[in-house]
């Protein structure tokens, strides 16, 4: 892939010491210079000492995945040039505290990579600065060396540190002066890459993760209602919403356990709200009962699972793809569900929203199965359009008062199976709802017709949602239709699979994306149709290709080669490039 | 409709409970209390959990969930947080509340969520046929402790004094008078309130009889109990011998949880639209 | 199929009428007859007054179903002749309390079926029993309608009612011959089905539950810890372990909840012990991160699902195949596990001491897949032979003292990924177990490479478990293996599709049965070769076909036809054969 | 090896803790009272929830299982059933053992088994950055609650003492000498223990820090505290304000859970051989 005007960048050090803060505000001061960004951050479940980076990159074209080499490294600790030295591009550079890390250090790249010492303990006592404040002045300093401009990153300080008072903007703006200024007289050399802001007109973009996105698809749902438990990496949506909570009048609520989060969330569908809540896989273990109950008492919620690696406790801050079966098959007993995979942060937006109107459409739960990688990547997207938000509420009656036949009948048997739908408190009914099985008012009834019947009718709804997906985009597919060979993925892998697809077409190669949105109901006539006569190859990040079961056991068809990852790590492009070649040989 | 009889809080559903089991009598209570309190039937939310307590569901003709066993509160707490017009009674067992739900009692308590939470405590799993619960007392024999119970019993009165309950108080069934203006005292109370009651399983709890409690129950009432005095209170809580209390074992005011909410200060959620909100600013942090 | 010496009886009354008790009385008359039994109780969930009814069959081959049709009836209750007397055969009979049911009762059988009235009520008085005895009285009439004799009731009454004394057994025993005597002095002309003892040297057979056999399998496995929260229908086994517990030296320990449950067998398991819990669908969902922390930390636990007709609370009283999907894949995260279905009675003992040899041997979970009809049905059983009973602990070292190298290492990479198991409170070594991904010696290690390494390890396992099926029976073929047609099925239907076959055998029709009895992992091969070439027809008791779905996921092989039955109920026989006919019509 | 040193606890795993985290001083005093208590090593284990304070599985080299949240006791219950002759020490967190695992708590306390409960109590979820937890007190600023935490907090010892516990006692850890007290005490105790422990989280929780407490903690053995005496001990659990107790509230004999069972009189289970058992005599009960 030809890359100009393109940078890929790793900032690291301890954890605790604003890695992914940093990242984000280098992230933010190439966004407002028109540019492309994907960043995104590699931490352990421990809050100070372990070592972070983050990984960012900065085009002018659309990026979604993190590059595989770096090409300038911010290296706050020594560590950081022990583990990523090896990363680095030939002519690349480094920037590091000599005040801390000697020139002899060992750990220092190879000749070639350019060695940009910068004394940032120096630097931050003159300011008479925290220690943290060197993240700035290194910052400062790449932008210098990246031929950049400050303009950018003096405004996103002088935004980020408004609300801590004048003081704490002028420290970080004087930092990052210092170090842009310390970069300009010491490094004349002009580096390999350098990277410009746009002039001109360009598209307006934002950059967010998928969590945000997902909060924001969510807000603009019109939720009102989240209960969660604190987990790791679905946590970050239920802050966002937290935060925005009194601004769009949402009620949040730090449930006891996930049990109480998916009852209590339950709760306030079945009294008419729109709700949600989210875990990881842990948590979302706890709730299959209540999932259970969702689809048996016919009550929309939707539950984001953001998958981490497991199983049990596993890699808490990691990424994965494990969950899928799982998300599938959750909760004892049958009843329809949908199960939704966003694969870019657009679709966290779109989808959300999709999620929503689904469950109030079709009256049962909606998963929306997302993963770290996805949710705590920052990338930019363009920004969403409001205007294009579209609510349906299916078949909600209005709560004023109830004029239908008496009694009313929630759980009616009508052709579709999506029964007129009443909450508590309207004038004129009572609403019954049972966790077992009911005849059509709700009350308790077990005989044998009437469980057929009642099967049936939750059936039937399997199938309208089944025909609504021709509303959706199911799946969608990248390049050409006429390719020879099709990958196949669903979720986070997405970025990286365009990426790869990008490449391999550049090299000549006749090659096409299928990305499987919807994971049920599945759209097995268009994945058949789309996966017809090609050479598939499976792209997932988890040890036993559930995709590809998934698809075996919904279309017949078995996907020919399987390039997994389950280590906790996302998929670099290149290595993905390279393990496509190797399949493909 | 503002006046409810008894005949309007009636279903069609056949009543599946043993002839002679303390839940007629909750059931009594409960349709009286609400016929007292002349609030419009729409008003009120029923919850129950799993167990023969969570039958009385369908023998309520109000506004009802019947959930999964355990359950109870969390679900309530969800419908009241959404349409806090909405007066949300709920109804546990004893396995249900203080074995599978224990973990939800003490939070809901300090929430000062208001809901009320009336526990059928049999003191034994009546619907999975005789069990030994979590209140059975120390030696209790059954089939799942045929060498007799060997914990101590869980004290639900202490437990929620504990937690910070508002409103504590016990009932029986043998009176359901009493219990009834427990029920509406409780609904009255601002917040969360506990009414464990003790309640008889004539089949499969042989020990806890009518005439067991009759022998034992005094009113607290009429012993110049002390309700507003927390360590009176755990005192008498602790009475569990000859003398068994009933009645209001501590009431306190303090604010509920919703008012520390300003975003329902008023209007309740669920009257609030749903429309694509404005988003716009928002989204500008962003860039 | 030619019914000689074969009898379908219905006993139906009140719930907490004794009916299930009643039933088993008289099977067990049947058993010690030298005949084959298989009896089944329908309840509702409720403790007084609803309507159950015991469904018997005796014959002098073996019985593995109800039949469809009835040939005496004793209604106890007019519910029971309301609700029943269309399934009587035309030339059957029925005994009924006269002294409740007028002769002109509009729900007696049409002319042509035997009414049997007996004043059950004035005899009741006569003995001066409780009103329970009236089912006695009934049982007896019975035997003197059926010309069975009555010796082998009053053995059975005698030593059921044993520990409440002599009084009790002479009541009983006078109830039983009053009726006996009452139908041979009333009941002059033969009725249609006679039913005789065997005479000679029969096979010692047994006549329990699935839920006992489970029970006896562990306690010959070994069995020596139980936690369970009670859950219809798994909680016979529970309290029969809970009867067996001092005797075999047992803890068994009743939980506040499933989770608690499964994470003390985890405790009990870690530090040594076959352990194992019992649920259904509702409290297995809370067990499943417990299972996923099995799967993590290597923990040999058996975990015995029995499964009801679901979503949530659905009928808990009934029988269903519902769970199978969230079986095989229930906890996040991927690891391997073992799914096993048993279909008889006989399977449930043995495969329960396989389970705890699975775990042992894998170091793994392991599901025991039953369902209402399979563990609360009695059927005759020949006599479990003690003798083959063989435990395995596979790499279980003994703690006496450890002599290994130092540090011992709980989870050595070694090429099977079954490490040597040592377990706490052994001199010389410490053992430590994590739920988090974790290096050989069990504490934490969250690095790509130790990641993708465990993962590895765990799933070497799996094709260790994959190899060893060949020790097992992991599918059985009845019938020719050259037919035509082939039924497949798992689990309670098992029994029923036997029925069938044998008719539609004897009407010369060509078909086998593939019964799977491991889901987990599956048996592709054998199952792709058995199905080759066949018309298969499913037969399951869930709503979405999921070992159709298994199959074709694990072999491409998609089943022709689906026999599905969804409303809480078991099939019966002669319904059964007429949807296979209707099927291959 | 009956004798213990510091050194032999050691593991070589790198402590991830934030420097100046009170789990040093958990660890520190754990340690010590080990080295104190001269019992062999493999008689311990040690079970840890997940959060800051499940990290001490790591650092300590005596047997242990780092299990899942919340779920200390229940693991902790099962593996002391079947080897009795192990002390299981549980350590959880606020979060952990009062949140999630709050289900558990009160029966553990009630069937007196023999666990050890230490509990990391820093008010704060720790490893998850910092969120609200159910003994944060009211009006605690976080991510979760930026308004300030609405329900008052859970007070563990009151919980403790109300689900009779039979050893409730608080530790600090600015005051090592004493908590490794608390700890041994809690070991020699027949039956379950509980040590809620003031654990300082310098990260998180800016408002109960190290010097909050050295201003209020005093401890109970020297006020003339009566541990015998529950009514006491519950009135000295309810101070929350400008003085915290530490110390032993309540220490009481009760026979333990494993007393009443024959099983295990003697034998630990897992001592007791598996072989295929003689089912015959059973068997003959189903013919
Ligand atoms: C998760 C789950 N576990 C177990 C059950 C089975 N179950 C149904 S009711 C019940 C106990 C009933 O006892 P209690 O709550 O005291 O109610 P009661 O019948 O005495 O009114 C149990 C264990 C269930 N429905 N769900
Ligand atoms: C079922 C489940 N839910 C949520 C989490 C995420 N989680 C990990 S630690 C933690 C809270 C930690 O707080 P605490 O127990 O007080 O421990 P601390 O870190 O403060 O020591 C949570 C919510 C989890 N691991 N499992
Ligand atoms: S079993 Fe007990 S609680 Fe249940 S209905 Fe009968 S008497 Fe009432
Ligand atoms: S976050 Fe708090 S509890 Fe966790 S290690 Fe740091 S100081 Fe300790
Ligand atoms: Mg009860
Ligand atoms: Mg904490």
């Amino acid at each position: 892939m030809t890359r100009t005007n393109e940078i890929s960048l790793l900032i690291g050090g301890q954890a605790g010491a604003g890695i992914s803060a940093a990242g984000l505000l280098l992230g933010k001061t190439f966004l407002r210079g028109g540019l492309h960004v994907f960043g995104t951050i590699d931490y352990p479940s421990l809050i100070r000492g372990g070592h972070n980076f983050y990984l960012l990159r900065a085009a002018t074209r659309p990026v979604f995945a993190q590059w595989d080499k770096i090409d300038l490294m911010i290296a706050l600790d020594e560590r950081t040039l022990e583990r990523h030295r090896e990363e680095l591009v030939s002519d690349g550079g480094v920037i590091f505290d000599s005040d801390e890390i000697s020139p002899d250090s060992p750990n220092l790249p190879p000749s070639g990579v350019q060695r940009y010492a910068v004394p940032l303990e120096s630097i931050v006592k003159e300011l008479n600065a925290p220690k943290v404040v060197q993240n700035t002045i290194a910052l400062g300093a790449a932008l210098g060396i990246l031929g950049y401009g400050i303009t950018q990153l003096e405004e996103i300080l002088q935004e980020t540190f408004k609300a801590k008072g004048d003081k704490i903007v002028s420290m970080n703006v004087d930092a990052a002066r210092k170090g842009y200024n310390y970069a300009h007289e010491h490094f004349a050399s002009e580096f390999c890459c350098q990277l410009k802001p746009r002039t001109g007109k360009h598209h307006q973009h934002m950059l967010l993760t998928g969590n945000e996105a997902v909060g924001l698809g969510a807000i603009a749902a019109g939720c009102k209602f989240i209960a969660a438990y604190p987990m790791t990496p679905a946590s970050p949506l239920f802050h966002f919403l937290i935060a925005q909570a009194e601004r769009f009048g949402i009620v949040t609520l730090q449930a006891e356990s996930e049990i109480a989060a998916i009852n209590m969330t339950i709760g306030a569908a079945y009294a008419g709200l729109r709700a949600m809540t989210s875990t990881s896989g842990g948590g979302f273990c706890l709730m299959t009962e209540g999932l259970s109950m969702a689809g048996m008492t016919e009550t929309p919620v939707v539950i984001m699972l953001g998958q981490r690696t497991g199983p049990s406790t596993g890699l808490p801050t990691y990424t994965a793809q494990g969950d899928l079966h799982f998300a599938l098959h959750a909760g004892h007993g049958e009843f329809p569900r949908v199960v939704i995979a966003p694969g870019d942060i657009r679709e966290c937006f779109q989808l959300t929203i999709d999620a929503f109107n689904l469950a109030e459409e079709f009256q049962t739960p909606v998963i929306l199965l997302t993963d770290k990688h996805l949710i705590e990547s920052h990338i930019t997207t363009q920004t969403f359009d409001t205007g294009l938000v579209s609510i349906d509420r299916g078949k909600l009656l209005p709560m004023e008062r109830y004029t239908g036949p008496t009694p009313y009948l929630r759980f009616k048997l009508v052709d579709d199976g999506i029964s007129p739908r009443l909450v508590p408190g309207t004038l004129g009914a009572t609403v019954h709802a049972d966790s077992a099985e009911h005849g059509e008012q709700g009350f308790v009834n077990d005989t044998a017709d009437n469980t057929r019947q009642m099967a049936d009718k939750r059936f039937r709804k399997r199938s309208e949602i089944q025909k609504a997906l021709s509303r959706y985009d199911a799946v969608k597919t990248f390049g050409s239709k006429d390719a020879d060979v099709t990958l196949v993925g669903w979720g986070s892998t997405k970025g990286v699979v365009l990426e790869a697809v990008e490449i391999l077409q550049e090299e000549g190669r006749s090659l096409n994306f299928l990305q499987i949105i919807f994971m049920a109901p599945f759209p097995a006539q268009l994945v058949s149709k789309a996966l017809k006569g090609k050479t598939t190859i499976l792209v997932e990040s988890n040890r036993t290709a559930q995709l590809g079961s998934l698809i075996r056991e919904q279309t017949g068809h078995r996907v020919a080669h399987k390039i997994l990852r389950y280590d906790g790590r996302p998929f670099n492009p290149l290595q993905l490039v390279a393990r496509i070649k190797e399949v493909l040989k | 409709m503002t006046s409810l009889t008894r005949e309007d809080l009636k279903t069609e559903q056949p009543i599946s409970w043993c002839p002679g089991c303390g839940n007629f009598g909750i059931l009594r209570a409960l349709q009286t209390a609400l016929v007292d309190l002349k609030i419009p039937r729409e008003k009120y939310l029923v919850v129950t959990g799993i167990g023969c307590h969570g039958k009385l569901f369908n023998y309520i003709n109000i506004n009802g969930f019947h959930g999964i066993h355990g359950r109870v509160l969390p679900f309530a707490t969800g419908a009241k947080l959404a349409n806090h017009d909405l007066i949300v009674l709920g109804f546990a067992g004893d396995g249900d509340q203080y074995d599978e739900g224990l973990g939800h009692f003490p939070h809901a308590a300090r929430r000062n969520i208001d809901v009320k939470l009336f526990t059928h405590d049999n003191k034994v799993y009546g619907l999975t046929t005789g069990q030994t619960s979590p209140t059975s007392p120390q030696g209790y024999k059954s089939k799942t402790s045929p060498g007799g119970a060997i914990p101590t019993p869980i004290n639900p009165l202490m437990l929620a004094l504990a937690s910070n309950a508002s409103f504590v108080a016990r009932g029986f069934v043998g009176d359901v008078t009493h219990m009834k203006e427990l029920m509406k005292a409780a609904i009255q109370h601002k917040g969360f309130a506990l009414v464990d009651i003790l309640q008889v399983c004539i089949t499969f709890n042989r020990a806890q009889t009518y005439q067991f409690y009759r022998d034992r129950v005094y009113k607290l009432e009429e012993e110049n109990h002390d309700a507003t005095d927390l360590q009176q209170a755990l005192k008498r809580s602790r009475e569990t011998g000859d003398r068994i209390p009933i009645g209001i074992f501590y009431q306190e005011e303090r604010p509920v949880y919703r008012a520390r909410l300003p975003q329902i200060k008023t209007q309740p959620l669920i009257k609030q639209p749903i429309k694509p909100t404005k988003l716009k600013q928002l989204l500008r942090e962003f860039t």
